[in-house]
């Protein structure tokens, strides 16, 4: 029997994320809702880093007044993969800056927001 | 959408569940059994540098892999401000189609009730300084860059959404890219000290754990930023070194970046 | 023996200098002063990288945790865990940055030359592309790895979007589409990664699966390398994800679609290795990048032959190339390896050579259609010559470079049990060969039947930058010695000394 | 099945629906190469599966050589799969992704 621990939970909370996130990207047409599921899917990313770092019963990688080291070292969240996910918000903003930036050009270049018809295949 | 109607849409969705069986499968093998590795090691040392293990991660342990983090921001912006129309070029012999205008956004403030009139410009001081205090409240600890940067803009957008176009804090261009070119600049700058007196770049002299930088270095970049820490087994004389400083030119990366972000959009972009 | 530096001196200026050069080039934006900036850090980053010696690169000067004696060292000899982030500079590392940065020069003036005012974003997006593809090669550390591939893909939509054209919208819109999701598969395998062993170093997870072991937890590796590949198939346009990249390639300016693919195949090097080293243990993941190599082999030149403008030729023809690198080295014999490295650096070499002569066509009104005919030849038949010698290396024809790498990617799969692939390989090349020679009689031998611009001036940079390109693919295909060298070393010492 | 002369003209009747005017015949040998190329191509690689199971790679072969030329001309359809559509790609993106998982999961 599998043990349901919060950090399971976690896990399980960023793997829908994820599914629903591609999924949203692939079966979705309109871009902004294609671009609405890349933001599931990079907290789906997120969840999934911060579940990796938990600790049962754990503290906060901050060091407060009357903490000892030994314990921190042993209590404290797994520092690396809470650290990354400030790197993953970042760069969700940028890459979500330029999707919508490029979406508004060609909203007013072609009049709609279909995948479909804005980018279609075609011959050159 | 014919693509992924019918038998297609199937096979999508067939695929779909399994790569969601795969992951969900290997996810209930890891549950419980998360090795800390190197994590350990660093939340170790944490005390020899500064309070906020996850501020001396970014910037100190990670401090390269963070600058690189900041670039993401600063060429996010200057993409996106590249498609709204900053800097596009042609070939000079061979003038392809014009590149598209793009029109500022239009703004109805009138409809605005008397309260939000009111009240928008005192929130966006408040906020705005309240990302000047994130910034520089941090100092002791680090951290608080990004979410300074974040803050100030998000000040710039409540004006802009309150007062239209020429709101009371209206950047201009090249402002706004002086302040990116700035904080990013810095931040690659800040790697020089270490360099030069240790061979590492963005050595943590202030902070200086393990000793190899020269003591005037330690000096001049540790000593206004020492605090003592009060543990279990006594007191530890830690120093964030430059950490704080690489944490006001985030902050200053992130105004330039988000700010130029919203300029293009609610502005256009004209050549003048 | 001499020891080996943890602090050498070149490699944070390899990726400073193009750094600090974009910062300012995007600050100046419209300004005189960005042609000489910018030549001049090109210039700076390929002297670097000549005279630079070998060693790490310990960003931030944390050193390494050696747990059999519980202390911290500097000497990157003792295998320990690396606190800091950790860069390695070899030969195979130097022969690839060395040629990226010469491309890089040649592009910074041909688009200072020939381009419209407001350079800056635009020559800051390829100065960081240069940088992304340098610390990729360079990085031993799967975090950064990640950083500077989701960096490098949205620097890529940057330099495809600086022409503002719909064609070039539409193309990079789809590609930072693929740059979201694949950079979060990256950023899942790294995070299950990191779950299962601990550690970002590169060497020190490879350590711990092959010490430790991985506790039962096989499905997550496999996981783990299924995301990870996703990042190599999108980095270099490997199979499914072909037309986006070659889309990428033909919609972006041709200087520009030099450092592109030059990136683009040192991503492909990195990631390749990266995976072998980690997961090349395990059952039918060697399999798996061999048949997307021979797919995206076969795909792109057989697409190649179907397009009607020499871009997209090339573009197709660059993406079926990368395959033969991917091929050489999912083999992931020794030989193997080093045909896929060398073929890369002649890839580079081979692939600039064509892409300046289609830049240089843009002198004569953009005349790359091959539904017209233009009778380039008549009117520089210097051009012409250059554009069919670049063809013939790119085909593997003998005096060239193409010819040493493909022959050593034959005898290496052989070897290693695969005589299809041999015939694969050959097929390539002589399709190659095909597809070039049906643009270039089109565009440049055939009796011109359109007007195109009658005293068009090519520059010289163009010029010189196509020539110089050609003698290295003539020298390298006499001496091939003269980029083995550099990476024989890499592959006989393990994949890293 | 078609013999080589019949997919000649079916292709020749795409193509002049295709495309008209300069430029046809270059086109054509494009097209005649590239169907042959992928022919060979799609042969070699059913013979290739001799690196799992060797009886299974001969059934392939044969199977994916009748197949292959009672499909002829197959240039279109690939060249229509290989589009830049982006729904498209994402299409084959995910089943190459599905693909690759099963087999490294459960085929290992």
């Amino acid at each position: 029997m599998i043990e349901v621990t919060i950090q399971l939970l976690g896990f399980i909370a960023a793997a829908l994320l994820l599914i629903i996130g591609i999924a949203g990207m692939v079966f979705l047409d309109n871009i902004i809702k294609k671009i609405i599921a890349f933001t599931l899917l990079s907290d789906g990313v997120n969840i999934l880093l911060v579940a990796i770092g938990y600790i049962e019963g754990g503290v906060v990688p901050i060091l407060l007044p009357g903490m000892s080291t030994v314990e921190f070292t042993t209590h404290a969240a797994l520092v690396f993969p809470v650290g990354i996910v400030l790197t993953n918000i970042v760069i969700g903003v940028s890459t979500t800056a330029i999707l919508v930036a490029l979406a508004i050009m060609l909203y007013r270049r072609y009049g709609t927001l279909k995948a479909s018809v804005v980018l279609k295949g075609e011959r050159r | 959408m014919n693509e992924l109607r019918g038998k297609r849409g199937i096979l999508a969705v067939i695929a779909l569940l399994i790569i969601g069986i795969g992951f969900l499968s290997s996810l209930f093998e890891l549950a419980g059994n998360v090795r800390p590795g190197v994590s350990q090691i660093y939340n170790s040392l944490a005390h020899l540098v500064a309070p906020n293990n996850i501020a001396t991660w970014v910037y100190d342990w990670r401090g390269y892999d963070t600058l690189l983090e900041t670039a993401v921001i600063y060429v996010g912006a200057v993409v996106s401000a590249m498609v709204i129309g900053r800097g596009v070029v042609q070939m000079k012999s061979c003038p392809q189609e014009p590149p598209a205008q793009s029109k500022p956004l239009e703004f109805h403030i009138e409809t605005l009730t008397v309260i939000l009139k009111y009240l928008g410009l005192p929130a966006a001081i408040l906020l705005f300084s309240y990302g000047i205090m994130v910034v520089t409240a941090s100092s002791t600890s680090g951290g608080g860059g990004f979410q300074c940067g974040v803050i100030m803009t998000a000040a710039y957008l409540l004006a802009a959404i309150f007062y239209g176009k020429n709101n009371p804090i209206r950047f201009g261009k090249r402002f706004i890219i002086g302040i990116g070119a700035a904080g990013l600049g810095g931040y690659t700058l800040l790697g020089l000290p270490g360099f030069l007196t240790t061979g590492f770049w963005q050595y943590n002299i202030g902070a200086d754990v393990w000793g190899i930088a020269p003591s005037i270095m330690r000096f001049i970049f540790g000593e206004p930023f020492r605090l003592s820490l009060v543990l279990k087994e006594g007191v530890f004389f830690s120093s964030p070194g430059i950490i704080p400083l690489i944490n006001v030119a985030e902050a200053f990366n992130v105004i330039g970046a988000i700010g130029l972000i919203y300029f293009a959009f609610i502005y256009g972009w004209q050549e003048e | 023996m001499t020891t080996i530096p943890s602090n050498l001196w070149s490699i944070p200026l390899i990726v400073a200098i193009p750094l600090l050069a974009a910062i300012v080039v995007n600050a100046l934006y419209d300004k005189r002063a960005i042609r000489y900036i910018s030549i001049i850090s090109a210039l700076l980053t390929l002297g670097i990288s000549i005279i630079s010696p070998y060693g790490y690169h310990w960003f931030t000067g944390h050193p390494a945790f050696d747990p059999t004696t519980f202390t911290f060292t500097f000497d990157p000899g003792i295998p320990g865990f690396r606190l800091s982030l950790e860069f390695f500079f070899g030969p195979m590392q130097q022969i690839m940055i060395v040629i990226s940065s010469l491309i890089l020069v040649f592009c910074v003036i041909m688009a200072t030359s020939g381009l419209t005012k407001h350079q800056g974003p635009y020559l800051a997006m390829i100065f960081l592309l240069f940088a992304s593809a340098a610390i990729i090669i360079m990085v031993n550390d799967l975090y950064h790895l990640w950083i500077a591939v989701e960096i490098g893909s949205l620097i890529v939509v940057g330099v495809v979007v600086g022409s503002g054209t719909s064609i070039s919208h539409k193309a990079a819109l789809k590609y930072a589409y693929f740059s979201a999701i694949c950079g979060s598969g990256l950023a899942i395998a790294l995070a299950l990664l990191l779950g299962i062993t601990g550690f970002p170093n590169v060497s020190d997870v490879v350590r711990v699966i092959n010490i430790f072991g991985v506790g039962g937890m096989e499905t997550i590796l496999y996981i783990s390398f299924g995301f990870f590949i996703l990042s190599w198939m999108y980095a270099g346009g490997l199979a499914p994800l072909h037309p986006l990249k070659s889309e990428v390639y033909g919609a972006s300016y041709p200087h520009a679609t030099a450092v592109l693919q030059a990136q683009s195949k040192l991503m492909l090097v990195a990631i390749g290795i990266i995976m072998l080293r980690i997961f090349g243990t395990l059952p039918f993941v060697k399999e798996v990048m061999i048949f997307l190599s021979i797919i995206t082999m076969m795909l792109g030149v057989v697409i190649a032959l179907l397009q009607i403008d020499f871009r997209w030729i090339i573009a197709y023809l660059i993406i079926s190339h990368s395959g033969l690198v991917t091929l050489g080295i999912a083999l992931g014999t020794k030989e193997g390896i080093i045909g896929g490295i060398f073929q890369a650096v002649n890839d580079i070499i081979y692939m600039s050579v064509l892409l300046f002569c289609c830049e240089a066509l843009y002198y004569f009104g953009g005349a790359t259609s091959t539904r017209g005919s233009f009778g380039i030849a008549k009117k520089s038949p210097w051009l012409c010559a250059a554009v069919l010698l670049g063809a013939f290396a790119a085909s593997g024809i003998p005096p060239f470079n193409g010819f040493q790498s493909e022959i050593i990617l034959i005898q290496a799969s052989i070897n290693a049990g695969f005589p299809e692939i041999a015939v694969i390989i050959l097929m390539v090349s002589v399709t190659t060969l095909i597809a070039l020679l049906r643009a270039i009689y089109r565009i440049f031998l055939k009796p011109p039947e359109n007007e195109v611009a009658a005293n068009a001036q090519i520059p010289k940079s163009i010029t010189i930058g196509t020539w110089l390109f050609i003698i290295l693919t003539i020298i390298i295909g006499v001496y091939p010695d003269i980029a083995l060298r550099f990476i024989v070393p890499f592959v006989e010492g393990g994949f890293l000394p | 099945m078609t013999s080589i002369s019949t997919s000649y003209e079916k292709l020749k009747k795409f193509l002049d629906e295709f495309i008209s005017g300069n430029g046809y015949t270059n086109i054509m040998t494009g097209y005649i190469t590239g169907e042959l190329q992928f022919l060979i191509f799609i042969i070699v690689l059913a013979a290739l599966f001799r690196m799992f199971s060797f009886p299974l790679a001969i059934i392939m072969l044969i199977l994916v050589t009748a197949l292959a030329l009672y499909f002829t001309p197959t240039i279109i359809g690939v060249e229509k799969e290989n589009s830049n559509d982006l729904n498209r790609v994402l299409y084959w993106f995910l089943i190459y992704f599905a693909i690759i998982i099963a087999i490294t999961l459960w085929g290992g």
